[in-house]
């Protein structure tokens, strides 16, 4: 079952209370082991923080009492989060996750001082002893998108809202832009950036302003239901991103880029359960069950569902790369050789706009 | 009906009981939430009073969440007792930062121990000079301060942003959005070994101290606040209301800036876009609260970091929501703003 | 006997530390203009206000036309036939007279016809108004007659009129006893409050006199001397001033030129003042307010610095741009008229209002000595018997008379050479009057130099050796008391002196009568 | 061309917030109250107007709640600011804060739901009229609403005894009194109405504009529409022209990045918040052109003596 479906009785269930391990009397066994986890948004995002929380929820379906999870929202990502993370670790917990970027030095400050916790950070670059980081690779979600966008575009021209210029989101406008390309070669990609992760109504503006310029399918990569929202209200096509949106514009809703944290979590836990859990990083994608193109629209027609078919199946078995080349970039230049496949350090450090996009990248 | 009588003096007694009238309305609409919300009302209370206090390490996290607050707010009561409405205090501290961040990065290897007070120069030169945008707008061009200053806070927030997304990104830092993390010898000394407390708390004590002798013991400080209880009067005795205005929004702008580098070249090491954490707006309930007086603001600045660090803790530990800070905190301040009538104004049973 | 229009019966209302009114009855006939006297404070305001609705009474009864009554709102006072004009003016300077008119009126009328009754009751009384104008651009005796308008278009049985002369000329003073008497004569009651003694023997016919709440008299005024009421009024007759020799030494204040743009967009342009006071003298600026006295005394005082180079020396020295504590330095002190908020910070002690204009107690540093801020202070209440709750007390807890004692204490009290006092007992009662205005003659008996600039006549009579009148921005010659009549004086504040008077040149003429 | 016409559309649509919670700041301003609460009202109002339009499906109920939600902050900051004569701006901050807190307290289950399909909008005929069609005539009711909003509250304001009763009022509480006028019950209503209208811009945005709830979705609306009174020196038609060039600006800024001009998007964002100061700072060059039109008792507290 994809844990990034999310359902509304999901989300309505009550912000979850370190729950009293009931079999913990019973059991001769180990005491449960304590999970945490530190949220950048509210639980109630609709995008990134849900995510998380649906795979944090998968865990308690998975280990049962054996193990015990909390967390703590909204946790900005200021001098306050190495309390917040500092607090989860003297309360008990031994396997804690910080969710976003900003937590890293935080977590790197923290981290010593608890040598028999183990850390887990997502999205970061920087590890210890005791901390690990872990990722998942969303280009693949707005690959997909790209090709369901290439094949459903009137107007040939294609949006993006995006949140900042970082490499994932760079990299997930081009990929989208690649995907659009592999099925239509006309397309244009414009982007607007709305600077921020999760602001409904700047996205609606943004969104409305790409509809205005004349895209007829927009992709955002930032975290609410806001764009999908607006090219419903306005006869436009769009995706879901990070859960699956489809409740939230029946019509315009093409599908949804979703991320699944579930499986990392299940196996991070079983890591630190069985005593095999070490540092390094791991970046998750299709292949792992992280990444995957849901609730495609019924009006896509079967050919394209059909590629979208094989991308996956590439995607599982290696015998397909999104990243390869000849790739060529904004100004024309060659970015990746034929032939060549982008390697995860390629993909990091990914600066510049694929060919077809509009507009000049920030800085 | 109940009226209400100016009394012939204010009365000190209420001058003090009222904070604690206001205290105590706001914990008991807090218990009567906590049963509401099925919580036990007395884990409600410890969470918020007891908890941040108990261990020296707990009062150690409060006073890293107090200084910034207290500081700034120091800034803004000699700038509310001058009658200038400066809210924009988040824009000033998010400058400070970044100019302090500015210097910080200039640091190397080999920079010696006087990177540290450059950072803290910095920091106040850069609040000074986003407070005194406000200043000579209102000066030169009559322009309403509560609204620039509040609009300059938006502006500094995509300066911070376009620093962080752009010149000043870390080269190393894939990019990310920040920039590297500072040397160590840029970090704020800290008081003691196993805390974040850093020099910051001794900063702004002594700033409690400077600012109750401004106000309370010097020409210019009386000259200052003579402007906000009555400009003509100012005028007549020949106190500029001109520089009334400079010195009110330059110091609470030097303050704030002041607590922005305390905290990015302290607890932070390092500029992100997350520098802006709403401490210029809670700054200004703890003025409030406080009474603009500098030692109320120590207490206020005290519990207002008590509502945040206890809002952090009843979520892991009771499950709720991290709003319910806002709700505490702005219920404080209805409450304290209701009570303090008391001090002028007696009630009084009339039919 | 007829039925009386207004019968007061045992009135009382208390304010805390106060009793306004206590026991307080009083009866008006038809027709009848009625004086209420009474030195500041003696509860006048408050009895009006009580029979106008706006104040309810602790006790008492109330009977109109011989009907008990109960008014509970100015609503109900004007719908029985009872109108009021305020001591303060109770007029919106932003919008237009008309509209000023309608907000006073109950009746559903459209603001057409308010306008077409102004142009009709304006002509039937002789009251000139535009009804469009905004009330901003009226002279101060203008507003009074839009006051008056709306109370008369109420078609009040009774009027109640709060010391409504305090800012008109003495032509205007006429103009308006004629429009009262005519009221009279039609029937309407009319209650007439001032303490200008002479204006209540004048105009009424029958006379109520209050001291500290309490009636102290009924008399008919017209068979009554200045004295006889001073008598009822305060107990004891006012101590006579003797006249002193004037002495006058070298010119301390010397204002050339002074022609100065106001800052603020309704006042008045200053134009070519010039003005000179020597030592010994004390010098009186009348006129009717809102004619430049406020711009003069912020330009003489400091508090605006746009004045010319070289138009305002002090001792010889040029003060035109000098900020107000290097006017001090010089010798130079202020009284302003408005006492609360300008004069002194409301707030705060009367020790702390020490240090608005004195710098005694400043130490090295800025550095503030309390203890001798306090000993100060003390001084002065002792001094100049202010009654006050000691040098701590706020000084918006004293009366308006003790505050005015205390600001007049404090600026003589730092040895001017020159001082400037404005409306020196406005609002003050005739002790402590008598006392302030004693204070400044002592004064210039030691060699100040005084600027009084003040709109009682009276009392610019019984204190300056010279007088000029403002108007419309322009300052009169000077004239000496010996020569002035209220008459002369009278036609000057309407702007109307010789010219021929000052030695003009032709092109200055011309440039005034292009003004 | 049709971009244009889109980015004109657009601007009236986001004007049109700002607008209606700017005319009833408006309102209370002529009365003579500043009521800095604006952002916490429009957030009670937004989750209100959501959640009943969650529970109802009728968008009407919506408004309707969301205008009770603000008109009751609005009272209890009255309440405050009248009857207890605490200081307007600190107060206003506290509903602000309180605001802000309560509605994402409140709102936490609200947070994923989503409301009933809305139909859109178009007059018919006017709307197929080529460029105009589609800049004017395709909105939401609430968008002709507000200009009808205008238009009334001038002929309220300038035109009726009861708007002036409330000028007189913002102008001199003290004459006002005197003359019995019952002030702070007059204040309080207009204090209510603002709030209200605060509250319909709120629950427009959570209904309508951007259909969901969030906490914090105001992000700064209210203040922009406090800063638009002062910018129109209270009057109603500038208001609305001021809101109108403000929704402008928002929507440019994502006009010119999709257009591809070559500025850092910070800048543009920047660029609503930089406009509101520039024209801030033209309009209070001009002392007399504030002094005319501002209430002249703004801001300041009024106890009548009993
Ligand atoms: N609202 C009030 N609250 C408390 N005391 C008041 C109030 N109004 C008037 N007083 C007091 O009641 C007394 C009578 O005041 P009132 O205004 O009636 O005097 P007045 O005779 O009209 O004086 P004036 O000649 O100065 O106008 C004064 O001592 C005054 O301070
Ligand atoms: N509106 C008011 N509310 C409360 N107290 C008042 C008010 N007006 C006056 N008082 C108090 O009443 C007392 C008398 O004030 P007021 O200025 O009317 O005195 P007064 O009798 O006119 O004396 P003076 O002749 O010296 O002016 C003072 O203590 C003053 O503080
Ligand atoms: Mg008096
Ligand atoms: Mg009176």
């Amino acid at each position: 079952a994809l844990i990034g479906c999310g359902k509304k009785e999901e989300a309505a269930a009550p912000a979850a209370a370190p729950a009293p391990a009931p079999a913990a009397a019973e059991a001769p066994k180990a005491e449960p082991l304590k999970v945490a986890f530190a949220y950048v948004g509210p639980v109630g995002d609709g995008g990134w923080t849900f995510a998380h929380d649906n795979g944090r929820k998968a865990l308690e379906a998975e280990f049962g009492d054996k193990i015990v999870t909390s967390f703590v929202e909204n946790v900005p990502e200021s001098a306050d989060a190495e309390r917040v993370i500092r607090d989860l670790a003297s309360q008990g917990n031994k396997l804690i996750f910080g969710t976003t970027f900003g937590y890293m030095e935080p977590m790197l400050k923290v981290a010593p001082d608890f040598k028999d916790v183990k850390f887990e950070h997502a999205t970061g670059y920087k590890t210890a002893e005791n901390l690990r980081t872990y990722d998942s690779r969303t280009y693949e979600g707005a690959y997909m998108a790209g090709v369901i966008a290439g094949s459903m575009t009137k107007s040939n021209t294609l949006g993006v809202v995006a949140s900042i210029p970082i490499p994932e989101v760079i990299r997930n406008i081009n990929s989208f832009t690649l995907g659009a390309q592999s099925v239509n070669p006309k397309v244009k990609t414009k982007v607007v950036w709305v600077n921020g992760w999760f602001d409904p109504p700047k996205e609606t503006e943004a969104a409305t302003s790409l509809i205005n310029g004349g895209a007829d399918v927009l992709m955002q990569n930032t975290d609410s239901s806001a764009v999908l929202q607006t090219a419903e209200k306005m006869g436009k096509r769009a995706f879901g991103w990070d859960s699956d949106m489809t409740a939230y514009g029946p019509k315009a809703h093409l599908g949804s880029a979703v991320i699944n944290w579930g499986p990392y979590y299940i196996k991070s836990v079983k890591d630190a359960l069985e005593g095999t859990w070490a540092t390094g990083g791991v970046w998750w994608g299709h292949k792992e069950g992280a990444i995957d193109m849901v609730s495609i629209a019924e009006d896509v027609p079967a050919e394209t569902k059909a590629k979208i078919d094989t991308i996956k199946a590439g995607l599982k078995d290696g015998s397909f790369s999104i990243w390869k080349g000849p790739i060529v970039g904004q100004d024309g230049k060659e970015v990746l050789a034929k032939d060549a496949v982008a390697d995860d350090a390629f993909l990091g450090g990914i600066k510049f706009y694929v060919k077809g996009v509009e507009g000049k990248l920030p800085n | 009906m109940l009226r209400l009588e100016v009394r012939p003096q204010p009365s000190a007694r209420w001058g003090y009981a009222s904070p604690l009238l206001a205290l105590a309305i706001t914990v008991v609409i807090g218990v009567i939430l906590f049963v509401a919300l099925g919580k036990d009302p007395v884990r409600g209370l410890q969470v918020f009073f007891w908890e941040p206090v108990k261990s020296t390490y707990a009062l150690s996290e409060l006073m890293v969440k107090a200084t910034p607050l207290l500081i700034i707010a120091l800034g803004l009561a000699v700038c509310f007792r001058s009658n200038v409405w400066n809210i924009g205090a988040e824009g000033q501290y998010l400058i400070g930062a970044i100019f302090a961040a500015g210097v910080a990065l200039t640091a190397d290897k080999t920079t010696g121990g006087w990177i540290v007070p450059a950072i803290i120069v910095a920091g106040i030169v850069g609040g000074m000079l986003w407070a005194g945008i406000t200043a000579l707008l209102r000066d030169r061009f009559n322009a309403n301060e509560i609204l620039v200053s509040l609009m300059l806070v938006y502006v500094a927030i995509q300066v911070l942003n376009y620093l962080v997304y752009g010149p000043w990104k870390d080269p190393m830092g894939y990019n990310f959005p920040q920039t590297k993390t500072f040397e160590s010898v840029t970090q704020i000394p800290k008081l003691m070994q196993g805390s974040r407390v850093n020099v910051g708390l001794l900063l702004a004590l002594a700033g409690v101290a400077a600012v109750w002798v401004f106000l309370f013991r010097t020409y210019s400080g009386f000259a200052q606040q003579v402007g906000g209880l009555a400009p003509a009067a100012a005028r007549y005795a020949g106190f500029s209301s001109r520089k009334a205005l400079w010195i009110a929004l330059l110091t609470s702008g030097g303050m704030a800036g002041l607590a922005g580098a305390l905290e990015v070249a302290g607890p932070i090491g390092q500029l992100t876009p997350y520098v802006p954490a709403g401490y210029g707006f809670a700054a200004i309930i703890v003025a409030f609260v406080g009474r603009l007086h500098p030692v109320g603001i120590v207490f206020s600045a005290i519990l207002m970091s008590m509502f945040y660090i206890g809002g952090e803790l009843a979520q892991s530990r009771l499950g709720l929501p991290k709003s319910i800070t806002g709700v505490f905190q702005g219920l404080l301040l209805f409450a304290l703003l209701a009570c303090d009538t008391l001090i002028a104004y007696r009630v009084v049973w009339k039919k | 006997m007829t039925t009386p229009r207004l019968q007061l019966t045992g009135i009382t209302k208390r304010y805390p530390g106060v009793v306004a009114n206590s026991n307080v009855s009083l009866s008006v006939a038809p027709g009848e203009v009625h004086a209420v006297l009474g030195e500041n404070g003696a509860g006048k305001s408050t009895l009006m206000k009580i029979i106008y609705g706006s104040v309810k009474p602790d006790e008492g009864s109330v009977m109109f036309n011989g009907k008990p009554v109960h008014i509970r709102n100015p609503q109900e006072a004007r719908a029985l036939g009872i109108s009021m004009v305020f001591q303060h003016f109770s007029l919106f300077d932003t919008i237009t007279v008309a509209e000023n008119v309608w907000l006073g009126l109950d009746k559903s009328l459209t603001l057409n016809e308010v306008t077409a009754s102004i142009d009709a009751t304006a002509a039937e009384y002789g009251l000139d108004i535009d009804p469009k104008r905004p009330v901003h651009t009226l002279s101060v005796g203008e507003m009074q007659r839009v006051e008056i308008i709306r109370a008369l278009l109420t078609s009040p049985q009774l009027l109640i009129l709060d010391e409504p002369t305090s800012v008109l000329t003495p032509q205007a003073v006429e103009k308006l006893f004629v429009v009262l008497r005519k009221l009279a004569s039609e029937g309407c009651s009319i209650l007439y409050i001032s303490h200008k003694l002479h204006e209540i023997r004048e105009l009424c016919t029958a006379c109520t006199v209050l001291r500290g709440g309490q009636v102290t008299g009924v008399c008919n005024p017209q068979n009554e001397s200045n004295a006889s009421l001073s008598r009822l009024m305060i107990g004891a007759e006012p101590p006579a001033l003797e006249a002193r020799a004037l002495n006058a030494g070298a010119d301390v204040l010397q204002v050339q030129n002074l022609t100065l743009a106001s800052d603020d967009p309704f006042g008045t342009h200053l134009h070519q003042i010039a003005l000179t006071v020597r030592a010994g003298e004390v010098v009186g600026i009348a006129g009717v307010s809102g004619n430049g006295q406020g711009e003069l005394l912020q330009a003489l005082s400091g508090e605006d610095r746009r004045a010319p180079a070289g138009s305002i020396r002090v001792l010889g020295q040029d003060a035109s741009r000098l900020p107000p504590g290097r006017r001090r330095a010089l010798g130079l002190h202020f009284v302003p008229e408005e006492r609360l908020g300008r004069g002194a910070v409301p707030t705060l002690s009367l020790a702390q209002n020490l240090l608005l204009s004195r710098r005694d107690a400043v130490g090295a540093g800025g550095w503030l000595k309390l203890g001798a801020l306090k000993a100060q202070a003390e001084d002065i209440i002792a001094r100049y018997k202010v009654k006050a709750n000691g040098p701590g007390a706020a000084a918006k807890s004293l009366s308006g008379g003790n505050l005015q004692k205390f600001i007049v204490g404090r600026e003589i009290e730092a040895r001017p050479k020159l001082l400037i006092v404005s409306q020196p007992t406005w609002g003050v009662d005739v002790g402590a009057s008598a006392q302030i205005r004693g204070e400044i003659l002592r004064l210039r008996d030691a060699g100040c130099a005084v600027l009084v600039v003040s709109e009682e006549l009276d009392e610019l009579f019984e204190i300056s050796d010279r007088l000029h009148v403002i108007a419309k921005g322009r300052l009169s010659p000077s004239i000496d008391r010996a020569d002035a009549t209220v008459e002369r004086i009278g036609e000057w504040m309407s702007g109307l002196w010789d010219d021929a008077a000052h030695h003009h040149n032709k092109n200055e003429e011309s440039a005034h009568a292009a003004a | 061309m049709e971009s244009t016409a889109l980015l004109i559309a657009a601007s009236l649509n986001a004007g049109t917030v700002l607008a209606i919670a700017s005319l009833g700041l408006l309102i209370n301003e002529k009365a003579g109250i500043v009521n800095l609460g604006a952002e916490g009202m429009m957030l009670c109002a937004a989750l209100a107007g959501f959640a009943t339009v969650v529970h109802t499906g009728s968008t009407v109920a919506g408004f309707a709640a969301g205008m009770a939600a603000g008109a009751l902050l609005a009272a209890i900051f009255g309440g405050l600011v009248i009857w207890l004569n605490t200081n307007q701006y600190a107060t206003g901050l506290a509903l602000s804060l309180f605001g802000a807190g309560f509605s994402a307290f409140a709102g936490t289950s609200y947070v994923q739901e989503k409301l009933p399909e809305q139909s859109t909008f178009a007059i018919p005929l006017l709307a197929d009229i080529p460029f105009i069609g589609s800049a004017l005539f395709r909105h939401h009711p609430m968008v002709y609403v507000c200009v009808g909003l205008v238009f009334g509250l001038i002929w309220f304001l300038f035109r009726t005894r009861a708007g002036l009763v409330l000028r007189s009022v913002g102008e001199s509480p003290e004459s006002a009194h005197a003359l019995g006028y019952p002030v702070r019950r007059i204040r309080l209503l207009a204090v209510m109405a603002g709030g209200a209208l605060c509250g319909l811009a709120g629950a427009y945005v959570s209904t309508v504009y951007t259909p969901l709830w969030v906490e914090g979705m105001i992000a700064g609306k209210g203040w922009i529409a406090l800063a638009l009174t002062t910018f129109a020196t209270w009057r109603p038609a500038r208001v609305l022209l001021g809101a109108y060039l403000f929704g402008g600006v928002t929507m440019l800024q994502f006009h010119l990045q999709g257009m591809g001009v070559n500025v850092p998007s910070q800048f543009l964002t920047m660029m609503p918040y930089l406009a509101t100061i520039v024209v801030l700072v033209l309009i209070s060059r001009n002392p007399t052109w504030i002094r005319v039109n501002m209430p002249a008792s703004i801001g300041k507290p009024f106890y009548p003596g009993s």
